[in-house]
């Protein structure tokens, strides 16, 4: 007998993907589940899901946000816990820390993947302009310059009008540098940190001096604006997620180079934000659980890793096997985790869960202070106000 | 009409500031369908540009046909539409003419009531209406859709039909009464023709909010089989990357159906209907 | 009129037979509205009345009120919006109503070649989805592909472009004329359908004496279609405290830059479905959309119970 | 089947009066005519009797039973409107025709009457036509005819005839009459034409200002009028008054005497007058002259006559036709 | 100043034809009448003129100069509309006031023209009425006051008064008259009323089924109606036609005797007859009767005549007024 699983998911991108390679694959191994892949736009995703969950009409599988988004459907019950899914030894508990409760207990949701930020540039206007990649903070503006004085580059393609762009491919790329990845994070968890010390502050201050390296109204720049800046070849340098990668390649007819974030000062320790992203879990509700957990093993297991990581370039599996990637640039990203400590973004888990919301409050500070409306010293105050609003550190 | 009543500077003046609405109107239109017909690179180098041999490209419609049952969602977005406006236009009728006709007790709170649904996007209702969906076991019907866009509606159909009814000759209601047509006739063959314009007005208020609407089809209908076409175009709407070919292409195929029940509709803007009715 | 005259009416009317067609008109749109929508709402409207507490949900009394106009985050949040929220609307209603009943005039003039073709032209931004006309507008005005620049240019005005949605002065005239574009539509499909119900012969006898064009329009037309015109106005009023989609498409669901495009719709879908990794807080939520929905109904009051009432109308 | 009693109709529009309590008594089958100066409240009391406007006081009764609640398509009559009230949508057919259609008559029975009410009033060319494309005096016809085709019991005519030509007018006139013979139904009909109402009324109904001023038939309106009013507006041109004291009767305070009462003579009479204006209306002779005794007088004189302005002539009264009047404007009768 | 000039106007509406090229000289200051049965087209001719509707073919001249495409406003025209077409927003005053208003006069003259129009047509209680709330006569007057205050030079009235009494369309008519004396403006005016056409026209068009049948005075079109048509339409009751034959005249087809120029006797006469149905009109008398030779006559006497139904009677034509037509229905002049 036949059982039908559907997947809800936001990835609606990666509708091909599935059905032309996952869920095949799938399928030749268990012929009596079929599974549907039904995506819709990340926009409406959470509302959608919510209400649907909330009504029983959700499907089997549902694709989960990271930390406090799928948490709370998991406390409303209507996450299953997967503490024991075959599988599930395949993660370490960092990949598995997104979907896992706040005591560390229990697990809801099967990780996918990782999204690394980094820099992204067009190898061809570097050997143009005729500068190297940059390592340090003073090499990075110092390339910036030059690609200005140049002229025939806009420098770097970013814009704040969706604001989310300037927090996550500035901010949250940057910033780890600055508050040293899970040192500092973890401070503000605690409360021994405040958003307005200087570690937090910095960033915003060089976030502030990109203005000047950015498109002619970058301020009504959409993030597809950007992206297509860079890959018509119009802008030298894109702040980038490592889930641009798969994209870009099939757009950009120009070869492409990736850089970390720089240091401050040449021999600095790195660090990079590579962010849990993605994972899936099963409804509670679902009528179809052997079914479904048989499905969240296979995606727990090494093989769904390599698919997924080869058909969605970007998307670095967080399965414990190491994964052959083909992409180079993909390659070039997961490199920086053998140098760099890797770090999350800091709004996400914890500090992320209150009214207002504290990433929703640096994507409009870091937008703010980009345009120069706002000082980061004030970003600073307000994003700590906020959180002080709601959030009381355990003691 | 006579010549001697329009002065040819006056036309003259109306025209050009029609055509001029009209390009304001129509520049966005024109650059959707064009974009939708070039290549991706042309798009973003010349968007203004029309498409060329060179930039020329269905890759945007291609991508669309071939995924999913396009002319199904059409169908079901057709239906779901027709259906609804059907519905609308006779119940809200019905109840506007009840409103603007009769004098009983109740009546202006009975308005209000009916108006009520215009203040609060019926978007709040959603788990509301989704657990009485699945109660009933409506959910990925039709039917679903049909019911909470029939809802939708009727408070805006009230509301101007309502007003359009007050401007019915009580002389000529009268003589139907007189010619002993019960209220129903009144109302089906005296009243309901001669607020064709409202009525063509009211179809194309309630058609639009219903066509484009992205979020009931997903709720209550995402199933394939009942899938609207504005919910198959959104797909190519992703979380970073955006097609913009195939959303040009899907929006600009999904525009047309619209366009053509609107010029059906419109075409009951008839001027004159009440004409020679009474001195 | 005499005494006795009041009481005879007084008994008179009670004798009527019950108007069963009056329910009988009446019922359908009345079961499947309350059904389908009245009763969802409550119960989503009833939630302001509660909130969680200790991980359940109870009964608050104004509590949620007194939070959202006190908790100063919150309430600057809502003035915020409620502010922008009227300007949103009185651009509409300076812009949007003035040139849909402008272009129906013109529309409905007699004898106007090429009238249906100017009227669906027109019409056709309305037909569109949220989606497009975000994603056109989006792109014409983008300094990147240079479309408004460019046209700008042509009539030597470049110098005037800016990156108008993304600043904080002018983002939000420029989403409410995107959306001026947009609906100009439906004032002009009422008002011309309005129109349209004039009988000529009144209009001849204006042409007869001596009253035509502009002076036409206000002395006769306009008088003639005021109750239409207040229903625009009214549903002008609706839609803009209810507006939601064209910020959100353009402006994505924190209505920027800095909450400067943020209106009551944004802020209330923000609120009660979360965002991004925002959780919805369904409680706030039905709070903040009682709340429109008072701020709307004292509109529609007012239109229904004073407004309306003393606008003359006119059978033809 | 189509008696009618009104007893003490009132009706105010907000503060003002229309009708001031109307009581009147039609008999089953009797054709009654109204007539009354512009906005007396002809129309107004054929409405109220309709059920089209809610008498603000005072009782309607059809065959003996009480209608204020009936509901006008329940009361079996027809109504020809003032201002027609066609329905602008339906051709001329199915204007006549739709009474019909809802009263579930067969198809054949409809277009078989309306068919003879087309012919009867000349509208067979236009059958197909909406009201908008008619002439005046052709949406009149409509409108009459969609009254007679539903042959009910009680007819109320509001000024059917006045768009019409005389030609057409006395054919309809007739027509209406051959229809209450037919029919024997109770007709209730306003005019302001003499003729239609002098021969068609069995029983006119005079209104002033709301009020009967009296009830009687044609010829006795004619020729014995109970007031002043009712003796200037029967007949037309309207009775001459003169002031009793200038002719030395006593007994009265006016005189009345119609134009067609009086004779002129170029040699000798009771009056010696001057021509102020002399109207030629072919059949008639409508002379105005200035009397000293009476002032201006009407004199309508039959076929042609070569009277122009001042010549001097001589009138004569017919004394047997002279009507004496009271202070109070009350008929004083012999 | 007010003349007008119409030369072969034509005017179909689809394939119906119903204007069949009509040419007409109106003089300054004539007061020309237009009659003509029900939908002959007499509206559409107004209309035309009016410049409310394009003629198919054919010009229109005011003082001489072409107008085709001046608007109707430009016309110096006023317009009184069979259908009224008040507007309904304004009160009585306004409506009266609007055209004034617009031509920028001041505001006592716009007051006191509209006062004095409106004390002329006794509208002095409803000045602050909308149209909704007048009697049919009442609007009627309204459209009159409307067309009159402007004093322009050319008036057109489309059966201007067809919805009041007596009374007061004798008095209303009379100040029509007065008002083309003062303002020696032209007026072309319709209407089925034959005292109207007779009494106020300089000269009347009888129109039929769109074309012009004859244009004269009116006494001209009573004496010598150029044919049939003509001599059945003026006067009424209607001419009497009998077949020539049935009286030995040879050199005629038709011959008609006017009812008027017949008397009646019971003693002896031309013809015998039987009375078949009598009208008491208080001041006439009309006889239907029945006669071997002539087949059915009607009779119009004078004063009242106690004849009755089954009356045995001799009618005596008047042979001087008797009228001859060919086979073609044109009038022979001796
Ligand atoms: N819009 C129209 N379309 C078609 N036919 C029309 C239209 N208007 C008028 N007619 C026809 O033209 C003819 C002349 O109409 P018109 O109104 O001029 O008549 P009229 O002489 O004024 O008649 P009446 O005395 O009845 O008012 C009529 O037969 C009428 O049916
Ligand atoms: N809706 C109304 N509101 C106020 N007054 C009204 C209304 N309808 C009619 N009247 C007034 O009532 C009076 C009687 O009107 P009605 O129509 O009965 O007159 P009528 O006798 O039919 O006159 P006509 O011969 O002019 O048609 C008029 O003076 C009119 O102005
Ligand atoms: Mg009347
Ligand atoms: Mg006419």
């Amino acid at each position: 007998q036949e059982t039908q699983l559907t997947i809800e998911s936001w990835r609606n991108d990666d509708l091909p993907i599935w059905q032309e390679k996952i869920i095949p694959a799938f399928e030749a191994k268990h012929p009596d589940i079929k599974v549907t892949f039904a995506p819709m736009a990340p926009t409406e995703y959470n509302s959608a899901v919510n209400a649907k969950l909330e009504a029983g009409t959700a499907g089997d599988l549902i694709t989960c946000r990271p930390f406090d988004l799928s948490l709370a459907m998991f406390e409303k019950g209507q996450l299953a816990p997967l503490n024991d899914l075959e599988g599930m030894e395949n993660f370490s508990d960092v990949a598995k820390s997104a979907w896992t409760t706040d005591d560390g207990q229990t697990t809801f949701c099967v990780p996918m993947a990782s999204v690394i930020h980094g820099f992204i540039y067009n190898k061809a206007a570097f050997e143009e302009v005729g500068v190297e990649v940059p390592k340090t903070e003073e090499e990075f503006f110092a390339v910036l310059e030059k690609i200005k004085e140049d002229g025939n580059y806009i420098p770097m393609a970013m814009g704040t009008k969706d604001q989310w762009e300037a927090a996550t491919m500035g901010y949250y790329n940057i910033g780890p540098n600055y508050w040293k990845g899970e040192e500092g994070r973890k401070a503000l968890i605690a409360g021994t940190q405040k958003l307005t010390d200087p570690q937090w502050v910095e960033p915003y201050a060089t976030l502030a001096k990109w203005k000047d390296y950015l498109g002619d109204g970058f301020e009504a720049q959409t993030y597809p604006d950007s992206q297509n800046l860079f890959t018509l070849g119009r802008a030298a340098i894109y702040p980038a997620g490592s889930w641009e990668i798969a994209p870009f390649k099939s757009q950009a007819d120009f070869e492409m180079g990736a850089f970390p974030p720089p240091v401050k000062a040449e021999g600095d320790k790195c660090y990079i934000s590579d962010h849990n992203d993605i994972g899936i879990g099963l409804n509670a509700d679902s009528d179809n659980k052997e079914a479904a957990k048989t499905f969240l093993s296979w995606v727990a297991s090494p093989e769904f890793a390599e698919l997924y990581a080869n058909s969605a370039p970007g998307f670095f599996s967080l399965n414990s096997t190491p994964v052959k990637m083909e992409d180079e640039l993909a390659q070039e990203f997961v490199s920086w985790r053998e140098n760099c400590e890797t770090t999350i973004r800091p709004s996400a888990a914890i500090v992320g869960r209150g009214d207002p919301n504290l990433d929703l409050e640096m994507w409009r500070t870091s937008a703010n202070v980009i345009n120069g409306t706002m000082t980061p010293e004030q970003a600073g105050e307000e994003t700590q106000k906020g959180l002080d609003s709601w959030y009381k550190p355990k003691q | 009409m006579s010549k001697a009543r329009s002065s040819f500077l006056r036309t003259g003046f109306v025209h050009v500031a029609l055509i001029a609405y009209t390009l304001i109107a129509l520049f966005p239109v024109f650059l959707t369908l064009v974009n939708s017909l070039k290549s991706r690179n042309a798009i973003f180098r010349e968007p203004m540009a029309l498409p060329t041999p060179k930039t020329f490209s269905l890759i945007g419609y291609e991508t669309v046909l071939s995924q999913g049952d396009f002319f199904g969602y059409f169908q079901n977005s057709l239906i779901v539409t027709v259906v609804s406006i059907a519905l609308v236009l006779l119940f809200g009728a019905m109840a506007a003419f009840a409103l603007s006709e009769y004098r009983f007790r109740g009546n202006m709170l009975l308005g209000l009531y009916l108006a009520l649904g215009i203040m609060i996007p019926i978007r709040l209702g959603t788990v509301a209406i989704l657990q009485g969906m699945v109660a009933t076991g409506l959910v990925n019907t039709l039917t679903a859709l049909i019911l909470v866009y029939t809802a939708q509606g009727l408070p805006l159909a009230i509301f101007i039909l309502s007003e359009f009814m007050r401007t019915v000759s009580d002389d000529l209601k009268s003589a139907g009464r007189i010619d002993g047509l019960s209220e129903y006739a009144i109302f089906f063959r005296l009243v309901l023709p001669l607020v064709r314009p409202a009525m063509a007005t009211v179809a194309v208020f309630t058609m639009i909010p219903i066509w484009n609407d992205l979020w009931f089809p997903l709720i209550l209908a995402p199933g394939e089989a009942t899938k609207t076409i504005t919910l198959g175009a959104q797909m190519f709407i992703g979380q970073y990357v955006t097609n913009w070919n195939a959303v040009l292409s899907a929006l600009s195929l999904a525009i047309l159906p619209v366009l053509v029940l609107y010029v059906i509709f419109s075409r009951q803007l008839i001027r004159g209907i009440t004409s020679g009715a009474v001195k | 009129m005499s005494q006795s005259d009041i009481t005879v009416t007084e008994t008179a009317t009670p004798k009527r037979p019950v108007r069963w067609h009056i329910a009988v008109f009446l019922a359908p749109a009345f079961v499947v509205y309350t059904a389908v929508m009245i009763l969802p709402l409550i119960e989503t409207l009833r939630l302001s009345l509660f909130n969680v507490v200790g991980g359940e949900l109870a009964f608050v009394g104004l509590a949620n009120f007194a939070q959202l106009f006190g908790d100063p985050r919150l309430a600057a949040d809502f003035w915020n919006a409620f502010s922008n929220n009227t300007i949103f609307f009185l651009i509409h209603m300076a812009v949007q109503n003035p040139i849909g009943i402008a272009l129906a005039a013109m529309l409905s003039l007699p004898g106007l070649r090429f009238a249906a073709f100017y009227r669906s032209a027109i019409f056709v931004p309305t037909l569109l989805s949220f989606v497009i006309v975000g994603f056109i507008w989006k792109l014409i005005l983008s300094p990147i592909w240079g479309i408004a620049p460019n046209l700008m240019d042509l009539v030597g005005l470049k110098s005037f472009f800016g990156p108008w949605l993304g600043k904080p002065e002018s983002a939000l005239i420029t989403v409410s004329l995107i959306s001026v574009w947009q609906y100009v539509g439906i004032p002009m499909m009422l008002i011309y359908a309005a129109l349209l119900n004039i009988p000529d012969e009144v209009l001849e006898a204006a042409e007869i004496d001596g009253i035509t064009g502009w002076s036409q329009f206000w002395k006769i037309k306009l008088p003639l279609i005021l109750p239409s015109i207040g229903i625009i106005s009214v549903l002008t009023f609706v839609g803009n405290f209810n507006a939601f989609d064209l910020i959100y498409t353009v402006q994505g669901a924190l209505a920027g830059p800095d909450g400067s495009t943020d209106i009551l719709g944004t802020l209330l879908y923000r609120t009660f479905f979360g965002f991004q990794n925002q959780m919805g807080n369904p409680p706030m939520g039905a709070t903040i959309a009682t709340v429109m929905f008072l701020i709307i109904l004292a509109g529609v009051s007012l239109y229904l119970f004073v407004i309306q009432r003393r606008i003359r109308r006119y059978q033809f | 089947m189509g008696s009618l009693q009104l007893s003490s109709i009132r009706k105010s529009f907000g503060t003002h009066e229309v009708l001031k309590g109307i009581d009147l008594e039609v008999k089953d089958g009797e054709f009654v005519i109204f007539v009354g100066p512009s906005g007396c409240g002809k129309s107004t009391l054929l409405r109220v009797i309709a059920g089209l406007e809610d008498a603000t006081s005072g009782s309607v009764r059809i065959d003996g039973a009480e209608v204020v609640n009936t509901p006008p398509a329940k009361r079996g009559i027809a109504m020809v409107f003032q201002s027609y009230a066609l329905y602008p949508h339906l051709t001329v057919k199915d204007n006549m025709g739709l009474g019909l259609k809802q009263a579930g008559e067969g198809k054949a029975v409809i277009e078989e009457r309306v068919a003879k009410a087309s012919t009867m009033l000349s509208l067979d060319p236009y059958l197909a036509r909406r009201p908008a494309e008619l002439s005046g005096g052709q949406r009149q016809r409509v409108a009459i005819g969609r009254a007679i085709v539903r042959e009910p019991k009680l007819f109320l005519f509001d000024e059917p005839l006045s768009n019409l030509d005389a030609a057409l007018r006395v054919q309809t006139r007739l027509e209406i009459a051959a229809l209450h013979r037919r029919l024997k139904a109770t007709m209730i009909y306003v005019t302001h034409d003499q003729v239609e109402a002098m021969t068609l009324a069995d029983k006119i109904v005079v209104l002033s200002a709301g009020a009967i001023e009296q009830i009687g038939s044609p010829m006795e309106l004619y020729n014995r009028p109970a007031n002043l009013f009712v003796a200037g507006f029967i007949g037309s041109p309207q009775m001459n008054f003169i002031e009793a004291g200038r002719l030395n009767e006593t007994n009265a305070s006016t005189i009345g005497i119609r134009p067609e009462h009086i004779t002129l003579s170029r040699e000798a009479g009771t009056w010696k007058g001057r021509v102020e204006h002399v109207e030629h209306l072919g059949a008639d002779t409508i002379v105005y002259l200035e009397t000293d005794v009476t002032g201006l007088l009407t004199v309508r004189l039959f076929g042609e006559h070569p009277y122009a302005a001042d010549d001097i002539v001589y009138a004569t009264p017919d004394a047997a036709s002279m009507h004496r009047f009271d202070a109070e404007g009350r008929a004083i009768r012999a």
